[in-house]
């Protein structure tokens, strides 16, 4: 009972968007604007339900995509049209969407969803009408078995292996690394996957695991758990969390007079971490942050321009794109490649392609021809120094500038 | 002295069905008034007319001169109805006390008084009103309906099974409260002999209609009727 | 087995939490007990309170017992005005549970179309204030919540046990025509008691805009446990509903601290269902 | 004699009511695009009838009737997986097994006053909640349970992408079921549920054995309800903790309420109703639709309030 009660779906469609879009962009173009019967792209977020914070920001990141997409060349010529769904955050209404979507709507062709579960339930609707779906957040790799499902964010195919080392090599770096650690995590399957990847790795490196702690997601109070982390007081707290469960974790630990010397997150709500007094020198899982490295990219500065401008109109507290909004926006431009790359909207040869070649996305050059159709991890780490995330780690991609600061 | 209670061709029932037909009665104030009759004639429904907790289906109930009959039953208590319902219905998750407390208005009958009357209401003053014997209840009933200070008491079998002792008892409470203290009231009763010697007048009622009214000292020396209305035998 | 500390840190924590449970649980258990009316919507009044707090508090700049001596009256006033369609089309307990259920879908959607899904956060520097009593801390905010909780759970408890209207409304609850022709007016004082219900609301909405980061869809989150809560506690029991949050709240707590922090989810309704067992009748 | 004789003349077939099953099997031959809808209505429809058994014929209101359907779901997903993909097999243990849980709860659940069945039920149905939440490892935990292959109905029959097996599925199993539930009612079976229904204590004192013939009706319903999760998770193939969620407890409760209970077609009724409007309102009002689905809701509770007077009035 941890979320809503009502079972009801709420359905939007961005119908028109594409239309308007062209016309506004018209002059700028100098090639003919996109012409012909619209392709037809389905979808489901969690616009409602425990999810629905995420959703506003995918929301927008695709609202963004589409224009950007229809000012272009559309899909082979024709507009596109995003035929966007309410999920409620569950999975068993995003199943029965999806197959709405493709039996119902006829859309041509879909785009996953967020959060593993309803990836995994959107993945075998996909699998039985043989479409390919497209993801961005599902971060257990070895869940995606089906052949025609790629990851937008490049996790790589092993992250519970290679992440914690990223993690780990960081921590080496500083002057005096942490010898003991706390590993909490939600029983979220996704978290608990990577917790117990690095608890593995950090015992293999050395570094002793003095607890190892799950609660249950929708837990209400941290103030038993503080208590508990408080007295073993690790050199290092890695918290396994999902949303606002981080914030509560600091809260409650600074109740009892006391900040985690160094302390890393693993999925929170970037914006009231980043804001809350507690979250300095928070780090926290990444792959993208509008700075440099990362602003040069193109496209990169005139998105994240986008994304603060919608964003703000939207009323959201937080309005600067982050890892989160940037996944949409590679499975925009993943697709884009794939269907004008193999010039078809057919399922078949958009996946063939898409094994073949390498896209440039708003996370750079990725590839998908790895296992479970994963390519190279590039997950990186970012720490909230003066209120903001920046990208710390590896050292290639801070900021000129920016270093990692331990406790 | 003017009537407290005039009823004029009263007609009422529950839901669909019509238990009284036609009744009128008068009671002047300091008057007891035995109501009698075999089982389901419609003494309760008498009661709970004037109470306010029947349909009424035509005539018309006077207390004080005030037409009451339209009147939801918290108004008709506000003017002075009070009330001993056939089951009691003490308030069980209330203590005595507060079973008297929480109905109470003012007037001469205080908790302190109704105390004094029941002595052993005062003895279980915080006792929860689930705990109590029959007897008991009874007692705390009607020391309730009296707290709210009422012109007129309804009392609805209060003898209903009781034990022997306790009925004597009661009887005696009874006759303190219409012989000494001059409260106007109705009395439903099944024992004739036990009431008529309490009350002043007495009234007969046969299938939701009056078919005898007179003083109750007549009614009880006249055996015939007692024995064709009520079924009670000399003795 | 853990230290006596961490045991002392966890009880006091659990306890202190539950104080919440109990606050919210205490207008939905007079209501309940006493109007056999189940309010839902009690949650998202709550809710809506802590989103105006949580408005007035960061646009306008206004401290939160200010806001409150806005917000709580204001509440008050939506009780009432909730209640005026109870009376008014007769509502008994099954059909209030889908209306209020229906109110409560229709306040998220207001929250969610006003304040969007995001999360909002009303930081103040002393949300997360504590001090030192021997070897524990103690938590201010939290403390002053129980305190409050404590105060309106025994005053409400007081105010029913010795007052006239409080008798007669435990007399209504029970039976109501007889409470009735005993001259107890129980409409207007249902209208007193949803309209309190409502403010109790709108304080435990306060706290939660000091407390809790706020998502329209956590309106749902409180609901099993403090369900349980106003159960454990008895319909109707003031005082109970808050021991037995503050039980709930501890034993919560101490399963985080001695067991896994995952247990913590079943504890409410094991210990509802063990009392349940134990007596069928506790209601 | 004459309670048999009006048994017999409840019991018979009007037609209307064939009217109503001719259209739902004609619904068969529609072209494709409607049928998944129309196989979630047939599913609801299934376990509002479940419902409507203990609600409307023994007056016992559950807020946790998901319990039974949860546990359908996961038992027919699990044998699809690990025993056999043949769904009937699957359907009927996850009967069984449904109705067995509902035996063993009772027990807990027949006691005490209604109000404690409220929280009885939503009890139940939350720890089993947490059961599948815990066992993660058969049930897949928050990410449902994966990889369910269902093989083709009667061994021939292939679950076509349209869902039009689909829906002959789950129609037919509810029709059939249909047919038992109304048989049983218009039993004196039925009959001295109503008796309990009306006053439990003169049922008893009429020689009712009351609590026994409740164990019996709550079980029934348990495994109707399981059968309901077990078309589910056999037409999508696929299983969620959300089948054991109290949204899915609250829908079906609102679509029985929707369509009245105690008289069988109202849990059909309300299925139909309350999924068509969630579709239809759903794509109406594409923003914020819930709105209007909570007025709905209001106006029907209010309007409707002498129909749910029934149900309470015990």
């Amino acid at each position: 009972m941890t979320n809503r009660m009502g079972a009801w779906r709420r359905r939007e469609i961005l119908a028109g968007l594409a239309a308007t879009a062209g016309m506004l962009a018209a002059p700028a173009i100098v090639r003919a604007a996109p012409s012909g019967k619209p392709v037809k792209i389905g979808g489901t977020l969690s616009l409602t339900g425990f999810l629905a914070q995420t959703a506003v920001i995918h929301k927008i990141a695709s609202e963004i995509m589409v224009e950007e997409i229809n000012v272009r060349n559309g899909f082979l010529g024709r507009p596109v049209e995003f035929v966007l769904l309410d999920d409620q955050s569950k999975p068993d209404v995003a199943r029965s969407l999806y197959e709405k979507l493709i039996t119902v709507d006829k859309v041509d062709l879909i785009q996953g969803p967020y959060a593993t579960a309803p990836i995994l339930a959107a993945m075998g609707v996909a699998q039985r009408y043989g479409k390919v779906i497209i993801q961005n957040s599902m971060g257990i790799p070895k869940m995606q078995t089906y052949e025609r499902a790629f990851p937008a964010t490049p996790f790589g195919s092993e992250p519970d292996k290679t992440y914690p080392n990223v993690i780990l090599d960081a921590m080496a770096s500083l002057p005096t690394p942490p010898k003991s650690m706390v590993v909490l995590t939600s029983k979220f399957p996704s978290a608990q996957f990577m917790a117990l990847g690095m608890k593995e790795q950090a015992e293999k490196r050395g570094v002793k695991v003095l607890m190892y702690l799950e609660y249950e997601s929708g837990n209400r109070d941290f103030g038993a758990i503080a208590a508990r982390i408080k007295e073993a007081n690790p050199d290092f707290l890695w918290v396994g969390s999902l949303g606002l469960e981080s914030n509560q974790v600091l809260e409650s630990l600074r109740k009892l007079d006391y900040a985690p010397k160094n302390h890393f997150h693993l999925y929170p709500a970037p914006g009231p971490l980043a804001l809350s007094p507690d979250g300095n020198n928070a780090l926290c899982s990444t792959f993208l942050e509008p700075a440099e490295p990362f602003m040069s990219r193109p496209g990169v500065a005139r998105i994240a321009g986008e994304f603060k401008e919608k964003a703000t109109k939207a009323n959201l507290p937080y309005t600067t794109i982050d890892a989160q909004a940037a996944g949409m926006v590679s499975q925009w431009q993943m697709l884009e490649a794939a269907v004008n790359g193999s010039g078809s909207l057919d399922d078949e040869k958009i996946a063939a392609w898409l094994k073949k070649n390498r896209v440039t996305t708003i996370y750079g050059s990725l590839r998908f021809d790895g296992p479970f159709n994963h390519g190279d991890a590039s997950q990186l780490i970012k720490q909230v120094q003066d209120k903001e995330w920046r990208v710390v780690w590896p050292k290639e991609f801070a900021a000129p500038g920016v270093a990692l600061k331990g406790a | 002295m003017a009537d407290l209670l005039a009823i004029e061709g009263l007609s009422a029932g529950y839901g669909r069905a019509v238990v009284l037909s036609d009744v009128s009665l008068r009671l002047a104030e300091g008057e007891a008034l035995a109501v009698l009759g075999r089982n389901g004639v419609g003494k309760t429904t008498l009661i709970d007319s004037i109470v306010g907790v029947t349909r009424r289906i035509s005539g018309s109930i006077l207390l004080g001169g005030r037409d009451i009959a339209a009147l939801p039953p918290e108004q008709r208590a506000a003017l002075g109805v009070g009330w001993v319902p056939q089951e009691r219905n003490i308030f069980r998750s209330l203590s005595v006390e507060e079973n008297i407390t929480a109905v109470a208005r003012p007037g001469p009958w205080s908790l302190q008084r109704v105390f004094d009357f029941f002595p052993r209401l005062k003895e279980r003053r915080h006792q929860a009103g689930s705990s109590l014997s029959g007897g008991e209840q009874q007692m705390l009933a009607i020391g309730r309906a009296l707290a709210t200070n009422p012109r007129l008491l309804l009392l609805d079998e209060p003898t209903e099974g009781l034990a022997p002792i306790i009925v004597e008892e009661l009887l005696r409470v009874l006759t303190a409260l219409f012989r000494d203290e001059g409260l106007t009231g109705i009395i439903v009763e099944q024992q004739a002999r036990k009431i008529l010697p309490i009350t002043h007048r007495a009234l007969i009622l046969e299938r939701g209609q009056v078919v005898h009214a007179g003083a109750s000292g007549e009614l009880l020396a006249d055996a015939a009727m007692l024995e064709r209305h009520l079924g009670v035998t000399a003795g | 087995m853990p230290s006596a500390t961490l045991l002392g840190q966890a009880l006091i924590s659990g306890v202190l939490a539950g104080g919440m449970y109990g606050l919210l649980a205490l207008g939905l258990s007079l209501s309940w007990g006493l109007l056999r009316l189940v309010n839902l919507s009690h949650f998202a009044l709550a809710f809506l309170a802590a989103y105006l707090t949580y408005e007035l508090g960061t646009n306008y700049h206004v401290a939160p017992w200010w806001s409150a001596m806005l917000i709580v009256p204001a509440m008050f006033a939506m009780g009432l005005a909730q209640h005026w369609i109870f009376d008014k089309f007769k509502v008994n307990e099954l059909a209030s549970l889908l209306i209020t259920f229906s109110f409560a879908i229709i306040l998220e959607v207001a929250i969610q179309l006003y304040w969007t899904a995001d999360y909002r956060r009303y930081e103040t520097h002393y949300s997360t204030m504590s001090f030192k009593v021997g070897p524990f801390y103690i938590p201010v905010l939290e403390l002053i919540l129980c305190l409050v909780a404590g105060v309106l759970a025994w005053g409400t408890w007081l105010w029913l046990r010795k007052t006239y209207v409080g008798k007669a409304l435990r007399a209504a609850a029970e039976d109501a025509d007889i409470a009735a022709a005993y001259g107890v007016d129980h409409k207007k004082l249902a209208y007193l008691l949803s309209g309190m219900g409502a403010a109790y609301a709108g304080i435990a909405g306060t706290f939660i805009a000091l407390i809790a980061t706020l998502a329209p869809a956590q309106i749902w989150t409180w609901l099993g446990v403090v369900f349980a809560v106003v159960i454990i506690g008895r319909l109707g029991n003031p005082l109970g509903a808050l021991f037995a949050g503050m039980l709930i709240g501890a034993s919560e707590s101490i399963a985080m601290a001695v067991l896994s922090p995952a247990w913590a989810p079943v504890v409410s309704f094991s210990l509802l269902i063990v009392i349940l067992l134990w007596d069928p009748e506790w209601l | 004699m004459s309670a048999n004789a009006s048994l017999v003349r409840r019991a018979r077939w009007r037609w209307p009511e064939a009217l109503v099953w001719v259209i739902a099997f004609g619904l068969l031959f529609l072209p494709p695009g409607k049928h998944l809808l129309l196989n979630e209505i047939a599913i609801l429809a299934l376990f509002a009838l479940s419902l409507d058994l203990i609600l409307g014929y023994a007056g016992i209101i559950s807020l946790g009737h998901a319990a039974f359907f949860g546990l359908g779901a996961y038992a027919a997903g699990l044998m699809c997986k690990h025993v056999t993909p043949d769904p009937l097999a699957g359907l009927v243990v996850a009967t069984l097994l449904a109705a067995m849980m509902g035996l063993l709860t009772s027990l807990l659940v027949l006691r005490g006053s209604d109000l404690t069945r409220l929280m009885v039920t939503l009890g139940v149905a939350l720890v089993l909640h947490e059961i599948a939440n815990a066992l993660s490892r058969w049930t897949g935990g928050a990410d449902g349970l994966q990889g369910m292959v269902v093989g083709p109905l009667l061994g021939r029959f292939d679950f076509d992408l349209y869902g039009r097996t689909a829906y002959a599925y789950s129609l037919t199993a509810l029709f059939i079921l249909f047919l038992a539930a109304r048989r049983i009612v218009h039993s004196l079976f039925g009959l001295s549920l109503m008796a309990i229904r009306r006053n439990r204590l003169r049922a008893a004192a009429l020689g009712v054995p009351v609590n026994r013939r409740l164990v019996a009706v709550y079980a029934l319903s348990a495994a109707y309800a399981g059968a309901a999760g077990a078309l589910l998770a056999q037409t999508t193939a696929y299983v969620s903790l959300e089948v054991l969620e109290f949204g899915r407890s609250a829908d079906v409760l609102l679509a029985l309420i929707i369509g009245g209970a105690g008289w069988l077609y109202g849990g059909l009724a309300g299925a139909v109703i309350f999924k068509v409007l969630q579709d239809t309102l759903s794509a109406g009002a594409p923003q914020f639709w819930m709105f209007w689905m909570g007025l709905f809701l209001v106006v029907l509770a209010l309007v409707g309030r002498d129909r749910l007077f029934r149900l309470v009035r015990r």
